[in-house]
């Protein structure tokens, strides 16, 4: 049996069918715990007080909405490739979720500044790139929503999306070459120490956690929702006929 | 009319519409600014009300070319001046469904466009209010200009052309309310400027629009 | 109600097309217009309904009665054919759009979108229109141009279903509606202008 | 050349229109498509020149030697008629525009800008892209809309004369061109899929 | 190719063709930033490239809707699609013509408004070769927006906010290659990088351009 199977519409509505409850709860529980691990176990921090805490939603919305659009890369060229309709399906479904996450990390991350930097916003690169990374949804599900033929759809928003994906990767380095910033690096790279102290760091690692699963979980709850609508589409059409 | 605005309200919300796009224009177009004039936050709130309005402004211009063409190209147009709807009704529903999807919402939007230039949030409010008593004005502008284009095939550069001339009182009022109230001054004077430019051009320009459509219909 | 032109004279693009035209249309009576290609009856229409100033000539029929309809069919898109008819049924202020449907074999596509009709299917809304307008004097510019022929046939019996209510029509067109016995045949050469008769604009430089 | 399609089937907007079709045309031979309104006869020529995929089915016919026109002619308003033709000239290597110029009647209007045009003109224009093409197959979507009768009939000498130099024509059409003896008639109505069937990419969803 | 060439051009220089107008457009939407930012010199001197980047980009991005939407609309893309000519090479004839006809003008313009913005002339020098290697880029990246929309009607600003995003990256090093230049710092770095940024737009958009042309056809 290969995993190609489930590209199924019909087969992926009943394997998620059964998969999207054991991911929300996973997901509930592994958030709740981390944030109430970092909420109210850690100690607040020597410099930035309790603000601190605004960590455990930023970080993680801020991974999941970049990972969210390689997801996404990966879906279309799967859909160019072999014209699997989910595929297609769940890269139109991961988007709203992508941006959605794109806004919570610029609104948390604004609101951090805010007493860290004494600024709510700063023309740094990261903040810029992430920033740019959110006309890229914008784009996308915008031509989704603009063309009417699902498959037409399809194949114009996977183009676009591997193109905005050079290009943004483009749009990073220009950012990157343009201003040298004042946030922080990568806190999960070696040598995290130097940016964020382990007591944050565990927790946070269990929130990332517990988003990457809320993620997968909306993800799947979307793209059945938007499988249903073909359906419905498919028998409207041949009711109509 | 009533028809007519519901008409055209619910095509502009409908797939392919063009609602919300002049939103997102408006918000990219801005963010450009940074790009283009490099990261300094204390420079470029200095020019925020100024590249807020020209926002505004491109934003609605982009839309004005739906006006009328399209009614034109399908032969909606004819068949409406053939109608009892008199032309004049016709130009204020079209102006007012521009400023509804278009004018309107912008003004929304530019708290949080304030906030990546650098403006302090209480003076995000005379932004707000300059565009409030602005934006009016740009949309029958534009209709005027749409109905001037209407024959024309792809008359969005040209439409532009024409349009951007007769915006200028309107953007050096507005822009000027705007800055005044940011650098403390009064503002009275340039909002009551800014809205007798709004009032004269909802008074004069339907029937100059309607009389220039029919004559593009010939 | 009736149409009854005397004289007239239409240009277009600065050269004068059509000259003395006469055409006398009493109730219940169909004209139609003949004519090769090029020769003016697009602009004669156009003309008749007021999109076009006349170089001169009289035309006796009130604005208010004429429905005039085009090449193209003025329907939008985007919209489902209901919705576009509905517009149109508000504009005139006429009450029921399923009776029109009905007469124009509509009726199952009332809830399409425009946009995905095949171009007999579009034509066939742009004609609905005609019954929403409760007009009397219908001005038809190539009507059927795409109909098959079961729609062409219920097309002239709608004609004439409108005349019979007393209703009159012009009508261009280059196949044959089934009014032929009937209807007055105009044929537009006879009022061709002498090649190098220029519109009175274009006359003022002379 | 000839043009052999076997068991095709097409759809649109995700409805399958055409089922099994089998069409046949031989070197001078024309086929006429016939069918009402909105049964798919666009649908089957966009799919056999290759602008639509098809569901499934062989089309036995090289895309080099198609020439399709369809409902838009393809002509620029703001250019001359002539450079106009010029282009497609250039585009399709081939040398001569006046003579086609000439036996599509539009040799006079050489000069005058497209859209300066009356409808039929413009036709005449789209249509005369066909004699520059140099290819044999053609495809051809309600060629005489809006042509007068002497241009039908001329238009139908043309696809003659196309036939007997061994070229073979498919035709969508809701009028008689005059081929009607010699031509192969197809009704689509025979090839209507059943109500309900969706197109491949609908099925996967039930 | 060449036919296709010279057959836009002279379209283009046809009335209603456009010519000239994104010209016209550039000069009147720069010549609006004093109105909007207010008369003072010294700042409009800071903010000039950018504000000339800006100027360049958006009139652009106002001409790619006659790209491909009347070749769709008219039909002759469809007869293109049949044609012995590559589709790509469609793409990339209609870029060139885009850039002979838009992008190229632009640079000849430059001058004058520099000095309108304050711009010393020995620097506007630098504007000017930032903009010849930048705005071939924006040519083609805005031939694969216009491809993306070509089956919508009127949907010009859909196609601008597909396209903004995608002009970023040129964006950023012209204007930084521009502004560097006239603080005096070295330029060759962000020269470089925009030169990249060109090349590899013309390297791959016209594959990805055609391909979504094929698909828009359907
Ligand atoms: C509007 C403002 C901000 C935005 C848009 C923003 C955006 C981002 C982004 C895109 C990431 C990368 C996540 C990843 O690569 O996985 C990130 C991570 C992070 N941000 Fe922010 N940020 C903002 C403000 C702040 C502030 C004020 C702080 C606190 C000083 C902060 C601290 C962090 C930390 C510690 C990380 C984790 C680093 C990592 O995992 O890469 N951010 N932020
Ligand atoms: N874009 C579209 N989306 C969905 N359905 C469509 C679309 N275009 C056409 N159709 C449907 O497909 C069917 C076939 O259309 P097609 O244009 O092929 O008909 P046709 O035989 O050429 O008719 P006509 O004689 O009126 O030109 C019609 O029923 C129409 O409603
Ligand atoms: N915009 C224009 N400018 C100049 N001349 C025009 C214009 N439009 C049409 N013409 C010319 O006017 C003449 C009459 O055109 P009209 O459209 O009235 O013809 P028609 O009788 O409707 O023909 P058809 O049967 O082809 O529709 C034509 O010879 C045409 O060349
Ligand atoms: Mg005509
Ligand atoms: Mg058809």
């Amino acid at each position: 049996m290969s995993f190609w199977e489930y590209a199924n519409p019909l087969k992926f509505l009943k394997l998620s069918g059964t998969l999207i409850p054991y991911f929300s709860i996973l997901a509930t529980i592994t958030i709740i715990a981390g944030l109430s691990w970092g909420f109210f176990f850690t100690p607040d921090d020597y410099k930035q007080g309790a603000t601190v805490k605004i960590l455990y939603v930023h970080v993680p919305s801020a991974f999941v909405a970049i990972n969210a659009w390689f997801m996404m890369l990966v879906a279309s060229i799967i859909w160019l490739v072999r014209r699997h309709h989910v595929s297609a399906l769940a890269a139109k479904a991961a988007a709203p979720i992508g941006i959605a996450m794109t806004i919570i990390g610029l609104v948390t991350g604004a609101l951090w500044g805010q007493p860290m930097w004494g600024t709510w916003w700063e023309w740094d690169p990261k903040l810029t790139s992430f920033l740019i990374l959110f006309l890229f949804y914008l784009g996308y599900i915008v031509l989704w929503a603009a063309v009417e033929d699902p498959d037409t759809a399809a194949d114009l928003t996977s183009v676009l999306c591997i193109v905005g994906s050079v290009f943004a990767v483009l749009s990073r380095y220009a950012t990157v070459f343009w201003n040298q910033g004042l946030h922080q690096d990568a806190s999960l790279s070696i040598d995290k120490e130097e940016h964020v102290a382990d007591v944050f760091y565990y927790p946070l690692i269990v929130v990332m956690a517990g988003f990457v699963l809320l993620f997968i979980a909306l993800v799947l709850l979307n793209t059945r929702s938007e499988i249903m609508k073909r359906r419905a589409g498919a028998i409207m059409a041949r009711s109509r006929v | 009319m009533i028809a007519l605005i519901f008409r055209d309200l619910r095509i502009a919300v409908r797939a392919g519409g063009g609602f919300g796009l002049s939103l997102a224009f408006f918000f990219i177009i801005v963010i450009f600014f940074p790009f283009a004039i490099g990261p300094d936050l204390h420079l470029l709130s200095k020019v925020a009300p100024g590249t807020l309005w020209v926002g505004a402004l491109l934003a609605c211009l982009l839309s004005l070319e739906r006006i009328f063409a399209l009614d034109f190209e399908d032969g909606t147009l004819d068949l409406m001046v053939t109608s009892p709807l008199p032309l004049e009704g016709v130009v204020i529903s079209k102006a007012i469904v521009h400023w509804l999807t278009t004018g309107l919402p912008l003004v929304f939007l530019t708290p949080f466009l304030g906030v990546l230039l650098g403006l302090q949030n209480s003076n995000v409010i005379f932004l707000i209010i300059s565009l409030i008593f602005g934006t009016p004005a740009l949309s029958i502008i534009g209709t005027f200009g749409a109905a001037l284009t209407a024959g024309m095939k792809r008359g969005g550069l040209l439409l532009s052309i024409l349009v951007l001339p007769l915006y200028i009182p309107t953007l050096i009022f507005g822009a000027e309310a705007a800055r005044r109230g940011i650098q403390g001054f009064e503002t009275q004077t340039s909002i009551l400027l800014l809205s007798g430019v709004t009032l004269l051009s909802w008074a004069i320009l339907p029937f100059a629009a309607a009389s220039v459509l029919r004559i593009n219909l010939r | 109600m009736a149409i009854s032109i005397e004289s007239l004279s239409v240009s277009r693009g600065g050269v004068n097309l059509l000259q003395g035209v006469d055409i006398e249309l009493e109730n219940g009576q169909a004209g139609i217009l003949r004519g090769p290609n090029g020769v003016g009856k697009t602009t004669l229409l156009r003309a008749l309904a007021g999109l076009q100033p006349v170089e001169s000539g009289t035309i006796k029929c009130s604005l208010e009665d004429i429905c005039y309809s085009g090449h193209a069919d003025g329907v939008k898109p985007t919209l489902t054919v209901q919705e576009n008819l509905e517009f149109w049924a508000n504009i005139f202020g006429s009450p029921s759009i399923r009776e029109v449907a009905e007469k124009f074999m509509i009726i199952e596509l009332l809830n399409t979108k425009v946009g995905n009709l095949s171009a007999g299917q579009k034509r066939r809304v742009g004609l609905a229109r005609l019954g929403l307008t409760g007009r009397q004097v219908w001005l038809l510019d190539e009507p059927t141009v795409s109909l098959d022929e079961t729609s062409v046939k219920i097309f002239g019996n709608i004609i004439k279903d409108h005349l019979s209510e007393d209703g009159c029509a012009l009508i261009a067109t280059h196949i044959d509606l089934g009014l032929e016995n009937s209807a007055q045949i105009i044929d537009l050469l006879e009022f061709q202008s002498n090649s190098g008769d220029l519109s009175s604009s274009n006359e003022a430089f002379l």
